[in-house]
């Protein structure tokens, strides 16, 4: 326990991860905390990237980070604009009304 | 020579029908001299036979050439076919000849003439068959031409069941004569008479097991072909259609039902004489049907009154005898009770076609009488019929007849005593029934009430020369042709017929000669006394016996068991394939089933697109654990 | 390495904790506080473990950049009231078994990831190694603009699109606002500025003509 | 021969469609009548160029095209033999009756029913000639789609049901043969027939694939129990099509049979020959009486071509001469005979608007020629002699009475039955008195129905009487496909 | 010095986006000249990658590598987007999303494809793939003032953000188990001891079967294919489903080479599951783009087959089959365009019923097109089966083809619906008669090449045949 490890790291990627992932899910009132899910999954990614990176001494992953943090970003620019956009239409941006086409 | 007897009615028949235009005189015209020319030319070539020995085989042209299957269209003359082709020929010119006047008041001549044709074409190539495959084309376009010829008058719903009963019947009949040629076929290897005959000695031990058990192939064969002689014979069991048959126009009755088609089965045993001389067991068989036959038809005839329909038994009675005849080997005799039936029993359908004529369309025996003053040529000609039917001494039944008899006491087998017995007493009946029939129409008290007695008529000239020309063979033939067909020394048969131990016509003890015609002659007065004098006692009789009466009147209900057995549950069985079978079973748990299936997979597959994002990412969550618990698991 | 641990297993614990409050606090405006919170701490971790840079980028983008933008939207939608509220009103029914799988995922992924032991040999094929001379910003850099120059541009053109695309998407020309047009204004001439009337007398001005 | 004369044949319709296709106008079709007519005809004559050139005394594959395909997989190749021949004669001469009976009858599209009936002609022909297992399926499953369009266009109230159900079931079962041909190919190495003729398929291989194959050509046969969209197929298609269907579409299922299961998987048919001899002899006597009680003529004749079609695979199976040249038979005289109480039935649809038995009765009176030739074809299908459709029975049941005496009784038992169905049908339609006054306002026939009505009753008697041009076509093929037969039966009882 | 040539299509279209931008920014209207601008870019781009067809070169330290394979994809897209901006011009201007940035953006998510397609390493794949992601987020909801537009693009946004979460997630865990990011040396290292390896290999695939909505992630295709415009629709169900196809063929053939056993299953039932849903739930549907997006994940299902395999033979399968596909997808949303009422564009599937007598040209078409994508021979769709299930068979993977040719009587089921619409129900509504060369030479070019494919069906694969040596 007190040796911390590459596997500490991961879990705890794992579980951010884990709880990005259950936070789209199980989200039922609010697009935008859907977006900021999605940013926990990313962080998750990051986490593991990094810890790869420092316990194998590669760089490569820093930089991987790097550009993740990057596209994150953007993502999330889009995104948001996209919920401003739905916003407009809509008047709401809960996710249950958020079902116009089925079946 | 040979084609032209084969061909002309073929080419009367066509040009008949399709020369409508040209007027009905033509037709009847023309199909007639094609007829009357085939008949003088087949005339020649059974004398030219007879003479000059001049038979043989006249190849067509292939006709079915597959593997080593080999069949031609032929003509074979022979002594036995020469003679069927002069009866079937002669009897057929003179329908044609009385159809002219049967059916002036008739709008369908031309066609009328032109099946009657067709018919004669069909017959011929029946019995100049070299091979059972064409003997089997004859033997369906007989059938056809009579389906034809019985529904003739198609507005008569009557008319067009008694016609498809007929075909169907003989369908049954020819899916035995079918499986018999299979067997022919599968055993000998060739369809041909010929070389059949020739194999048959070498196959007499072999077995087939067919239906699990072992069967001589001798006897197969032969049941089954007998198994199509009776339904074309109108033998017992088979022979429902013919009594029905009678709905067709009575010159279609006299030709086809009662001097030639009919005859074709017997005509079929005759020929295969070689194979069934070798099956003991088919040939007992054929004389048992042929006793029941004769006897149960006889019986029917006692109380039916429909003129026809008497008629149309006692030829099934009649056809009873040929095939007793042949079952106890006494094929000339059955093929000389043919030759004379065909003439006695022509002239009494024909008859019969007058009698009805003059009451304008009445059949019915209880609604005439008294007549005899009116028609009295059709009354001496019908005389003539009924003793040469009966057996009359000295008339042409009367040596056939008699012939059987004799013949089948002198087999000393206790078949053959049967035999024996069951002609004689047969004779009591037939000579009971035909005079009944003969006094209840000609004498007695006039009984019609919907035609009065002065508009019943002679028949023209045209019906009654050919009644003339077959009564005179019905008086003469029998003696005439007695010892050529069955005499002692006749060598005519030569090698068409093929008799295993033959028997020869002596030492009859005298009383069997006379005690048929003794019954037969006392049996005139008696029906006299009893249809005329005093029908009381008949009635006390029919009244204390009624069970009895309808068991004869209604033809021992045959028809009706039919029904019950085949032709309901049939239907009911059709019904419940189509309904039960295809429409609930296979589509609703084949296509709609399957469908249906699919529908309803595709709605609760549709279920899960709610619309909610959450849902969507759940099932994609539910495949990413599926996949990796999935790849932890192997 | 106990000093580690413990700052380890806080800013762990901190990051994991406040992960939770982003999904489940009512307020989306505290959700947001709370992914501000969550970049912090894994900051201080990578920042900890020696990927200082980075740990800092993380500081800048995220929270100055993303989560601020994420502040701004959620007020300007005007959804800060809409509070999270789990298991009220549900129309779906998945949840219990949607944690159940995603519980399920989890707990396969800390049997193969966490427990997974590490293995020298694999990871030999390092190509980029970090050099512990010099600094962390220093050895990223150096490699960024050259080697790496492609990855670096072809983030520059994503940014350039999620531009494009926000514009597009949201940008949306007002009608009847009135705007001023500096070179309209400074290039107006005598001509189009004044304009010479004669005027009648006695009859007065009829200006809208 | 230079000259690809297979082809031609094949795509000279194809050929007609496009044209008139291109020169397609609204409202005006009879430059589409004739382009069509003038086809049809040119390739009737054709095919009777081919029969005349053909050489009957060869046991081989005649004609053969070959041409690179799907490279280094397929070739095109084309062949025919004493088999296909007639098939192929059989289709050029159905299909200008069946474009002049849509001529007479159809009243919307015609332009389009032309393109579909060339088209399929052009299919139907590639069917058989086809010698590679590709090509053929090709072939084989391309006439789904003009048929499915003609079911659909053209058909009754019920179309659209019938049109999916045939469609579907045919596809269903064809499906599992061409996975039994793409199987084959990497089994063999080809799919090239007479390459696999020589090379033989593995015995373990034989029993799925025969299977297999069994699945699509019994369904397009139709066997029981997959027989239940002919019935549909045919009621609600229009004239040319059931013509169509029953002449020839369903004979690509026996060629199929002949051809394939018995050429490649001899064992295997050898060892499912209880099944087919079941399901025929089911068919037969089910399909018989259920005909029996239909009161939809279409449907009756449609039943009675399950039962007929019942004898084809019985007799197909029975492996002897008999047996197959009545099969053959028996597949070319119920294209001619079906065909032709088809368009009957077509003649009395296009004047009443009804095919129901019950609303007719006594038509002998106003369309005596039509009744006559009906009759003639009633006959047909009832096997009289005298007419193709006895020789084919008859030898069927020969040849099956060599193998086996109970199967060919119960079949025998199906000519009764047919010929009860038929004739009762005959009597309520034909004869009896009129009920129903539209009939008796009726026209007889016109010239061009009796031309092709007569033309179908002179094939069918004169092929009656004298068969041997046909049986003498065959002859030698039908030898080779037996021979071959027995020659790998002996090879598997040495093995064994 | 590393040949930096064979970037130089990626780097004019670039250069070209930023040309089309300044166009679009300094004129007005400039919607039709940034359109023709982008037509002769794209034109350009293809005369740049046939000049240079086909060679394996790679550079950037491994991680941008052009073959044939990454060739023939490119060019397919690039034909394919052509096609599409032609085809659709009228539509747009309809709809009037004729904004100059339209097809911008297009073009960016072509570059982010072209990445994709040439990588050679996971950040420059991951890259590429956001850039196509986002480009296609904006281009979901391009048609921004409509609810079902917008709500496509909420739709297809969160899910494929969490899809390309999982992905990366996956990358990372690759990353972190087989200690580079470069796909020769993955290829290498990864192997089936690798447990944590195959563990991110499920999430990238599970990234991948997203892009080309297999099932079980194929949620957002129905609902994406109906709220798009149809224009963009068209490029959805055509563009990057090649690329996808394109990117799981080179991931299967490089990186997860070694460890075929683990993916194979994966893609089976990733196959046998596309291809049965896709067939049944499209049978309820009434709308064309849902029915289409339905089929599309069949389609998919098929390709998928042919991946499978894993063997050279199935991946030519697939990429034959991809292609068939692209063409009937083209031919089928071009005649969606003509689909107009009064000036609408209906999609409703039974506003088509009976046109075959007002439109027979038109109707004609649906024919073929339908026809062909249900698979019936001799149309190009059953060759494009006929290969795959070759394949498939070839590899003794019975049960998946047994399964494959039972879904496709299936889904002959709807397409037969469509058709059974078209030719045998009465007329109901009256088109508009479109007069637009541009849609129907591209109806009929497809058409034309699927109905004479039989002709000579080994066309697409003698192409190929240098591809996986």
């Amino acid at each position: 326990m007190i040796e911390i490890g590459l596997g500490h790291y991961l879990t705890l990627g794992a579980i951010i991860f884990f709880l990005g992932v259950i936070g789209i899910f199980l989200n039922r009132k609010n697009v935008i905390v859907i977006l900021m899910s999605v940013e926990l999954i990313l962080l998750s990614v990051n986490i593991n990237l990094i810890s790869f990176s420092i316990f194998s001494g590669d760089l490569l992953g820093q930089i991987f980070t790097m550009l993740i943090l990057t596209v994150a970003a953007a993502e999330a620019a889009i995104g948001l604009a996209i919920i401003v956009i739905f916003y407009r239409n809509k008047g709401s941006i809960r996710v249950e009304d958020i079902h116009e086409m089925k079946g | 020579m040979e084609y032209l007897v084969i061909f002309l009615p073929l080419i009367g028949s066509i040009i008949t029908y399709f020369g409508k235009s040209f007027g009905n005189l033509f037709s009847q015209i023309f199909s007639c001299s094609m007829v009357v020319i085939s008949a003088v030319i087949s005339c020649f070539i059974f004398y030219d036979g007879l003479i000059n020995d001049n038979y043989g085989n006249y190849l067509i042209f292939e006709w079915i050439n597959s593997g080593n299957l080999n069949v031609n269209w032929s003509i074979k003359i022979d002594p036995l076919s020469s003679v069927m082709i002069m009866v079937v020929t002669s009897v057929s010119a003179l329908v044609h000849i009385y159809s002219i006047g049967y059916m002036s008041q008739d709008p369908h001549k031309p066609r009328f003439m032109s099946y009657l044709s067709l018919f004669t074409f069909s017959m011929l190539c029946l019995v100049v068959s070299d091979n059972f495959l064409q003997l089997f084309f004859g033997w369906e376009g007989v059938g056809l031409c009579s389906y034809l010829l019985i529904g003739f008058w198609f507005k008569r719903e009557t008319a067009n069941n008694a016609a498809i009963k007929a075909f169907i019947v003989n369908r049954v009949g020819d899916f035995g004569l079918a499986i018999g040629i299979f067997i022919v076929f599968l055993i000998f290897g060739t369809l041909n008479f010929e070389e059949v005959f020739l194999l048959v000695p070498e196959f007499t031990k072999t077995n087939l097991s067919i239906f699990g058990g072992e069967y001589n192939v001798i006897t197969l064969i032969c049941v089954f072909l007998f198994i199509g002689a009776m339904g074309k014979s109108a033998q017992f069991l088979l022979h429902t259609w013919l009594p029905d048959a009678m709905e067709g126009p009575t010159p279609v009755s006299a030709l086809i039902h009662a001097a030639t088609m009919v005859t074709a089965g017997v005509f079929l045993v005759v020929r295969c004489s070689p194979i069934f001389e070798y099956s003991q067991f088919a040939m007992n068989l054929v004389a048992i049907i042929g006793m029941i036959t004769a006897l149960f038809a006889a019986s029917v005839a006692l109380v039916q009154n429909d003129i026809k329909k008497i008629i149309a038994y006692s030829t099934c009675s009649q056809l009873g005898y040929m095939f007793f005849a042949a079952g106890i080997g006494a094929y000339h005799i059955a093929m000389f009770h043919l030759f004379t039936h065909a003439f006695f029993k022509a002239l009494l359908f024909l008859g019969a076609g007058s009698v009805i004529h003059a009451f304008h369309e009445e059949q019915d025996i209880s609604k005439m009488g008294g007549v005899w003053k009116k028609i009295p040529y059709t009354m001496i000609l019908m005389l003539i019929g009924t003793l040469a039917l009966t057996g009359f001494p000295f008339l042409s039944g009367f040596y056939s007849k008699d012939a059987i008899i004799e013949f089948a006491y002198l087999k000393d087998t206790s078949v053959g005593y049967y035999a024996c017995s069951v002609g004689v007493f047969t004779a009591f009946l037939t000579a009971i029934y035909s005079w009944r029939l003969f006094f209840k129409t000609f004498l007695g008290k006039y009984n019609n009430k919907s035609i009065p007695i002065e508009k019943t008529h002679e028949s023209p000239l045209v019906m009654i020369i050919p009644l003339v020309i077959l009564a005179i063979g019905a008086l003469l033939a029998g003696y005439f042709f007695k010892d050529l067909f069955i005499g002692n020394n006749s060598t005519f048969w030569n090698e068409s017929i093929l008799f295993l131990d033959f028997i020869k016509l002596e030492n009859i003890p005298i009383w069997l000669i006379i005690i048929t015609p003794i019954i037969i002659t006392l049996a005139i007065p008696l029906s006299y006394f009893l249809y005329i004098k005093d029908k009381t006692i008949l009635e006390g009789v029919k009244n204390s016996n009624l069970p009895l009466y309808n068991f004869l009147l209604k033809k021992w209900y045959i028809d009706e068991v039919y029904d019950f057995i085949f032709i309901k549950p049939l239907k009911k069985i059709g019904v419940f394939f189509w309904k039960k079978g295809d429409q609930d079973t296979i589509d609703r748990f084949g296509p709609n089933g399957i469908s249906k299936v699919i529908k309803f997979i595709s709605n609760k597959a549709i279920q899960f697109q709610s619309g909610y994002i959450y849902d969507y990412a759940f099932v994609m969550l539910i495949g990413l654990s599926a996949l990796i618990t999935f790849l932890i698991l192997n | 390495m106990l000093a580690h641990a413990i700052f380890f297993y806080f800013f762990s614990i901190l990051a994991i904790f406040s992960a939770l409050m982003v999904i489940t606090s009512r307020s989306t405006v505290n959700s947001v506080f709370f992914l501000i919170l969550d970049f912090i701490s894994v900051g201080c971790l990578f920042i900890m473990v020696g990927a200082e840079f980075l740990g800092m980028i993380l500081l800048i983008v995220y929270v100055g950049a993303v989560a601020v933008l994420f502040l701004f939207v959620v007020m300007m939608l005007n959804v800060a009231q809409q509070k999270q509220s789990w298991f009220v009103g549900q129309k779906s029914t998945h949840i219990p078994s949607g944690l159940i799988v995603s519980v399920l995922i989890l707990l396969e992924l800390l049997v193969v990831v966490g427990g997974w032991k590490y293995k020298e040999n694999i990871m030999s094929s390092s190509n980029l190694v970090i050099d512990t001379s010099i600094t962390n910003t220093h050895s990223i850099g150096s490699v960024m603009y050259t080697d790496y120059i492609l990855y670096f541009q072809l983030s520059g053109v994503i940014l350039l699109l999620s531009m494009v695309g926000a514009i597009i998407l949201t940008y949306r020309k007002r009608e009847n606002v009135k705007t001023q047009s500096y070179l309209k204004q400074i290039s107006r001439d005598k001509a189009s500025a004044v304009m010479l009337k004669d005027v009648e007398f006695n009859k007065g001005v009829k200006i809208d003509d | 021969m230079d000259f690809p004369i297979l082809s031609t044949i094949i795509f000279l319709p194809l050929l007609g469609a496009l044209f008139i296709f291109i020169s397609n106008k609204k409202n005006e079709s009879s430059s589409a009548i004739y382009i069509s007519i003038f086809t049809s005809m040119a390739n009737l004559l054709l095919t009777f160029f081919l029969w005349y050139s053909f050489d009957k005394s060869f046991a081989g594959f005649q004609f053969i095209e070959e041409k690179n395909w799907i490279s280094g997989l397929i070739k095109f190749k084309l062949g025919i033999d004493g088999i296909s021949i007639l098939f192929i004669v059989l289709t050029a001469f159905i299909t200008p009756i069946c474009i002049v009976s849509c001529i007479i009858s159809v009243k919307k599209r015609l332009n389009e029913f032309l393109i579909a009936i060339l088209i399929l002609e052009t299919f139907m022909i590639g069917v058989f000639c086809s010698l590679d297992l590709i090509i053929f399926y090709l072939f084989f499953e391309a006439g789904l789609i003009p048929m499915f369009l003609i079911i659909g266009i053209w058909g009754g109230p019920r179309k659209i049901y019938s049109a999916y159900k045939f469609f579907l079931f045919t596809l269903l079962g064809s499906v599992l043969m061409l996975a039994a041909i793409i199987f084959i190919y990497w089994a063999v190495g080809t799919t090239d027939y007479t390459e696999i003729y020589k090379l033989k398929i593995a015995k373990e291989y034989q029993y799925l694939l025969w299977l297999a194959f069994f699945s699509s050509f019994a369904v397009k046969t139709p066997m029981w129990p997959v027989h239940t969209w002919l019935p549909d197929a045919h009621v609600e298609a229009p004239t040319a099509g059931s013509v169509i269907l029953a002449a020839i579409l369903l004979k690509m299922a026996g060629y199929g049979f002949l051809r394939f299961s018995l050429g490649m998987f001899p064992i295997a048919s050898e060892f499912f020959t209880p099944l087919v001899f079941a399901l025929s002899i089911i068919a037969i006597i089910y399909t018989s009486l259920v005909a029996l009680m239909q009161d939809d003529m279409k449907k009756l004749i449609a039943y009675s071509s399950v039962a007929h079609m019942g004898f084809v695979t019985l007799g197909i199976f029975t492996f002897n001469k008999q047996g197959i040249e009545g099969s053959m038979f028996q597949m070319i005289s119920h294209g001619i005979i079906s065909a032709a109480l088809f368009l009957c039935v077509g003649v009395l649809y296009d004047r009443t608007g009804s095919r129901m038995i019950k609303s007719f009765g006594g038509v002998v009176n106003y369309l005596p020629n039509f009744s006559l030739i009906f009759i003639i074809f009633v006959l047909g299908a009832l096997g009289l002699p005298g007419t193709t459709g006895f020789i084919g029975e008859f030898l069927v049941l020969l040849g099956a009475f060599k193998i086996n005496y109970l199967v060919a009784i119960l079949a025998s038992t199906g000519v009764v039955l047919c010929a009860a169905y038929m004739l009762w049908m005959a009597k309520r339609v034909v004869f009896g008195n009129t009920n129903n006054t539209i009939v008796t306002k009726l026209k007889d026939i016109n010239y061009l129905e009796a031309t092709i009505l007569i033309a179908l009753c002179l094939v069918s008697i004169i092929f009656g009487f004298y068969p041997e041009p046909l049986l003498d076509t065959m002859n030698i093929s039908v030898n080779g496909i037996i021979q071959n037969h027995q020659n790998e039966l002996t090879v598997n009882l040495i093995n064994k | 010095m590393e040949n930096i040539n064979i970037i130089i299509p990626e780097i004019t279209l670039f250069l070209g986006i930023c040309l089309a931008l300044m166009v679009g920014v300094f004129f007005r209207n400039s919607f039709s000249i940034v359109m023709k601008l982008s037509i002769l870019i794209l034109l350009g781009v293809i005369y740049l990658i046939l000049t240079d067809w086909g060679g394996e070169q790679k550079i950037f330290l491994n991680s941008f590598k052009n073959d044939t394979f990454s060739d023939y994809f490119k060019i397919l897209i690039l034909v394919s987007s052509i096609f599409i901006f032609f085809s659709s011009d009228q539509f747009i201007k309809d709809k009037t999303l004729n904004k100059f940035e339209y097809p911008i953006i297009i073009m960016f998510s072509i570059l982010g494809m072209f990445f994709m397609l040439s990588a050679n390493d996971l950040i420059l794949f991951y890259l590429g793939l956001e850039l196509q992601s986002l480009a296609l987020y904006v281009l979901a909801s391009i048609d921004r003032d409509n609810t079902i537009s917008s709500e496509a693009g909420i739709k297809y946004f969160v899910l494929s953000a969490l899809s390309s979460g999982l992905l990366l997630y996956g990358c990372s865990l690759l990353y972190g188990f087989t200690g580079s990011t470069n796909f020769d040396e993955i290829g290498v290292s990864l192997i089936t001891q690798n447990t944590g390896a195959i563990f991110a290999m499920v999430f990238i695939l599970v990234g991948l079967a997203f892009k080309v909505s297999a099932v079980p992630f194929h949620m957002w295709t129905p609902d994406v294919y109906q709220g798009a415009p149809t224009s963009i629709t068209n490029f959805f169900a055509v563009v990057p489903k090649a690329a996808g196809l394109a990117v799981i063929i080179r991931f299967m053939d490089l990186p997860f080479k070694n460890i075929i056993e683990e993916w194979q299953t994966i893609i089976i039932f990733i196959s046998i599951a596309s291809m049965i849903l896709g067939s049944v739930a499209a049978i309820g549907q009434t709308n064309i783009k849902r029915l289409l997006a339905y089929s599309s994940i069949s389609h998919m299902g098929y390709a998928l087959a042919g991946v499978a395999t894993g063997t050279v033979s199935g991946y030519t399968s697939t990429i034959i089959y991809i292609t068939i596909y692209v063409v009937m997808n083209m031919g089928t949303f071009a005649c969606l365009y003509l689909m107009k009422t009064e000036g609408k564009y209906s999609e409703k599937i039974e506003d088509l019923s009976g046109i075959s007598k007002e439109r027979p040209m038109l109707a004609f078409s649906f024919l073929i097109l339908f026809f062909s994508l249900a698979g019936i021979p001799p149309l190009g769709g059953f060759f494009a089966k006929f290969f795959v299930f070759m394949s498939v068979i070839e590899s003794e993977m019975y049960a998946l083809a047994i399964i494959g040719l039972l879904t496709t009587v299936i889904s002959a089921f709807y397409y037969l619906k469509v058709i059974k619409i078209i030719y045998f129900d009465d007329n109901k509504v009256k088109f508009d008669d479109v007069r637009n060369l541009s849609i129907k030479a591209t109806i009929f070019l497809s058409c034309l090449f699927l109905s004479l494919y039989f002709i000579s069906p080994s066309i697409i694969g003698s192409l190929l045949n240098e591809l996986f040596i």
